[in-house]
């Protein structure tokens, strides 16, 4: 937890604000629809019955790898030193599907569906992300 | 109404690619248009609609105003679009359905940036809120989307490379193209990882440039100084959604937007004389032969691998060279190939009877697609 | 083929307008097209086109690909065009002509910013190298253009102001509208200058809020919830160039926009029972009116002087109370206004007997203009 | 000429640099189409014959006002101390309209038609404003 954390931040909006400060408190928080009660991930509307309204609700914090990629090309002065990384999108047990990074895991070991749970980490004081790493 | 076979690409062409310093974005989107324009033996009070997408490089409002501007053209319409990589193509539809309409009569779509020799704008910018994850450049996008085709059906990275070399095979017999040197696949799979699982000969080049084309109507096309190249059939579709939400991320909008345009030409893709697949990462033309039905959905890795799109093979692609080694700007230069293989006017890389084109276009991380069915 | 009569607007919707804080331009944007869906009593899986400007308080690369996903929707035709405040109207011929050519069936055209509560953006921007003259925001274009019209033609500030007074005395009938209050000629007169000759209440409110409609076939249009708009009339033009190169400043794209509009509508200027006119600036609707030929070149100013744009007037303008009053957005609002006028919706705004309404965009600095003519 | 002018500057480009190059002069440049002969402000196209080739030519400096602004909201801090002031277009004697800024002249007495010539404002080392001042 560092003042000098020199990455990109995600911008709080009026639309994901709720789920970054979930993240703040290690929860993990899925919308659930005040409609129909589908589950999702943040979203403006819900895709079964496009009701606007919602609550938030914690996920498992479970899921699998769907897919990844390792970069190795600097994109940016604040990865450089991370070269070669992960990013990946994860499939949560609840259905919705969240890019991320993968951790405590080599790059050489990421395969399909491999199984992960969240990692929190707090880069700031304000903003906490999650990751996932192996399920032990 | 079908649009079919009503209207006609009546000039074609393009600037010097590369790297060619000094000539700003709207300098090379002009220069392309008025040459498009005399190619097609018109002169500029011909031209009431003035259709462009905006240079990537970066953004700037009412961009085809400003294009109109430095033409000296006060036109009917004006407008900037925004579909990325399937803009051009979608100005293509824009002007056909404007003529359709009895608005206007001919429209320039006209294209120009130097993302190489000016600033790179958009080609390295973060993707949204995921730049937290390091999840930055377009690259990166399209890396997922390959990873993903190689956990669903086992594509290989010699099978994007096969793409790479048949498209440099083509670019080498092109004096214009960017990129001539032919390359071999060790070549390709001793590049440099840029994202994996994508090496650099998976990538799109950065290249200056500039291209343009002329829509009219086929009984005005009939009389200018080209032959009249046919829209016989012309679609689009979008997936539309950012990666991690999009359903499925294998199949693109090609699939939906070629059934519209095979529909409309009345043809099928055994039909297809020669094909210009917007190809800025080989991935892309791989998903869009599948998506086309050139071959089955995940099949495309093997039906790239042996050479047949190659310049001997049976489906001639990309024979300029494509965003791969032509230019790596995004697909206005694919429509011009189309035109000039229809009008045989291609020298060395000329295709025997090429007599129906299709092409490609697509864009964000495979957001956006739209297709074109061309005839001589 | 004309476009007249085939489509209609049969969702119309707008939501909270004026200081809406904690409301992405996104959540705008979304929130006015369900409302609009609805509105024809429609739902998601009938709308295949989804058309989108995008917000001035920040260009977001595929603008309308980001609607598209958070609506839900992947569609056949997803744009984002540019044309600033002609945009909206754009889009409405874009799904015209788009339905006509057979490739969609109902497309959604929608719009929502926050200025007001997010950032400025677009509205405080230099505009190019004049910047270093200190020529700066949109009200510095628009007082350039006053100023010439007022030399020209004697156009004087008290006629100016007539458009404002009457703009708000239509909007003190409206619950929705951003400024209610009625104000006086004093008023006007006594409000600063901002760039002169303009003042304080010749300009454009900045509002939060988003707006929205629904275009489909008139076949589709009669067994749907509401009454059909009919879209009788459609043109576009654009003297594009920028002020110092544009050869005349006083008259604008409106000229040939409505000769191709009213042509094709079979109609003129003295059919028309209640005109949407985009009022960003009240030099803008007195311009509009004699490029319409409501009046001739030059006599705007006298045309609105008595009163007869106002609530008692002859010619009810802006009655929801335009960009002075209702709401400084884009002009999509105005769309929606006419819609229903023509349904018999306004309340106490209600003009008697509305059968043929007119609405005008255009943008930039009065670079870019579109008009649509509706009947019921 | 100062290095801390703090208000914002043309922006050269391959288009327009000789332009500016000879304002550094105190020369105002006009292009002369080399097609035919026409005599425009700064444009990529010949707007009578449509050659992009073309030879910078001096103008007069000398023109009329086609019309103009006073600012007196705060668009810019950089422009702060100047409020109200005068933003013009002038009409050359050659033809050409530019964009400029009125000099030697009380807002208040600004005409239209008003004859002007150019007074140039060496604002740093490298750029040079045309900007213009009553025909005494
Ligand atoms: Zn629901
Ligand atoms: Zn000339």
């Amino acid at each position: 937890m560092t003042t000098d954390y020199a990455k990109p931040l995600p911008e709080m909006t009026a639309d994901n604000s709720p789920f970054w400060e979930g993240c703040k408190r290690h929860q993990l928080l899925l919308q659930k629809c005040s409609g129909c009660g589908h589950v999702r991930y943040a979203s403006l509307t819900c895709p079964r019955c496009w009701s606007m309204d919602h609550q938030w609700v914690p996920s498992s914090g479970r899921g699998r790898v769907y897919t990844w990629i390792v970069v190795h090309q600097r994109y940016s002065k604040a990865f450089e030193e991370d070269l070669p990384y992960n990013v990946a999108i994860v499939e949560l047990d609840e259905g919705p599907r969240l890019l991320t990074s993968l951790v405590q895991i080599e790059n050489e070991a990421i395969r399909p569906d491999l199984q992960v749970e969240v990692a929190w980490d707090d880069v700031t004081d304000e903003i906490t992300l999650p990751k996932f790493r192996p399920v032990s | 109404m079908s649009l079919k076979d009503k209207y006609c690409i009546v000039g074609a062409a393009t600037t010097r690619f590369g790297r060619v310093p000094g000539v700003s974005p709207l300098a090379f989107t002009v220069e392309a248009a008025q040459l498009a324009i005399r190619d097609a033996g018109l002169d500029r009070e011909d031209v009431d609609a003035v259709l462009c997408k905006y240079p990537p490089t970066g953004f700037h409002g009412l961009w085809a105003h400003k294009v109109s501007e430095a033409l000296g053209i006060q036109p009917t319409i004006a407008a900037t679009i925004d579909q990325a990589g399937a803009t051009n193509l979608g100005l293509v539809q824009y002007a056909m359905m404007a003529i359709d309409a009895g608005l206007i009569s001919t429209a320039v779509c006209c294209y120009g940036d130097n993302p190489l020799s000016g600033t790179p704008g958009t080609y390295g910018k973060a993707l949204g809120a995921d730049a937290a994850y390091g999840f930055i450049g377009v690259p990166s996008g399209y890396a997922m989307i390959a990873q993903r085709h190689m956990i669903e059906y086992g594509t290989t990275s010699v099978q994007l490379g096969a793409v790479a070399i048949s498209t440099r095979a083509w670019a080498s017999k092109n004096p214009n193209a960017h990129k001539r040197d032919p390359i071999t696949i060790e070549d390709h799979q001793s590049s440099r990882y840029v994202v994996s699982p994508l090496r650099l000969l998976d990538c799109c080049l950065v290249s200056d440039g500039g291209a343009a084309i002329v829509v009219t109507s086929a009984d005005r096309a009939r009389h200018l100084r080209k032959p009249p190249v046919y829209i016989m059939g012309i679609g689009q579709h979008h997936v539309a959604w950012d990666l991690p939400r999009r359903p499925n991320l294998t199949t693109s909008g090609a699939k939906v937007s070629g059934q519209t345009a095979f529909r409309m030409a009345g043809i099928g893709p055994q039909d297809v004389d020669v094909c210009e697949l917007y190809d800025c990462f080989t991935i892309v033309p791989i998903i869009t032969l599948e998506d086309y039905g050139f071959c089955n959905k995940g099949e495309g890795g093997e039906f790239v691998e042996d050479g047949r799109t190659g310049p001997d093979g049976s489906l001639p692609m990309n024979t300029a060279g494509g965003l791969l080694s032509e230019s790596g700007m995004a697909g206005m230069q694919l429509i011009v190939e189309a035109v000039r293989q229809l009008r045989g006017e291609c020298g060395d890389r000329q295709v025997k009877n090429a007599e129906i084109a299709l092409v490609s276009g697509q864009g964000g991380i495979m957001h956006t697609h739209a297709t074109a069915i061309l005839r001589r």
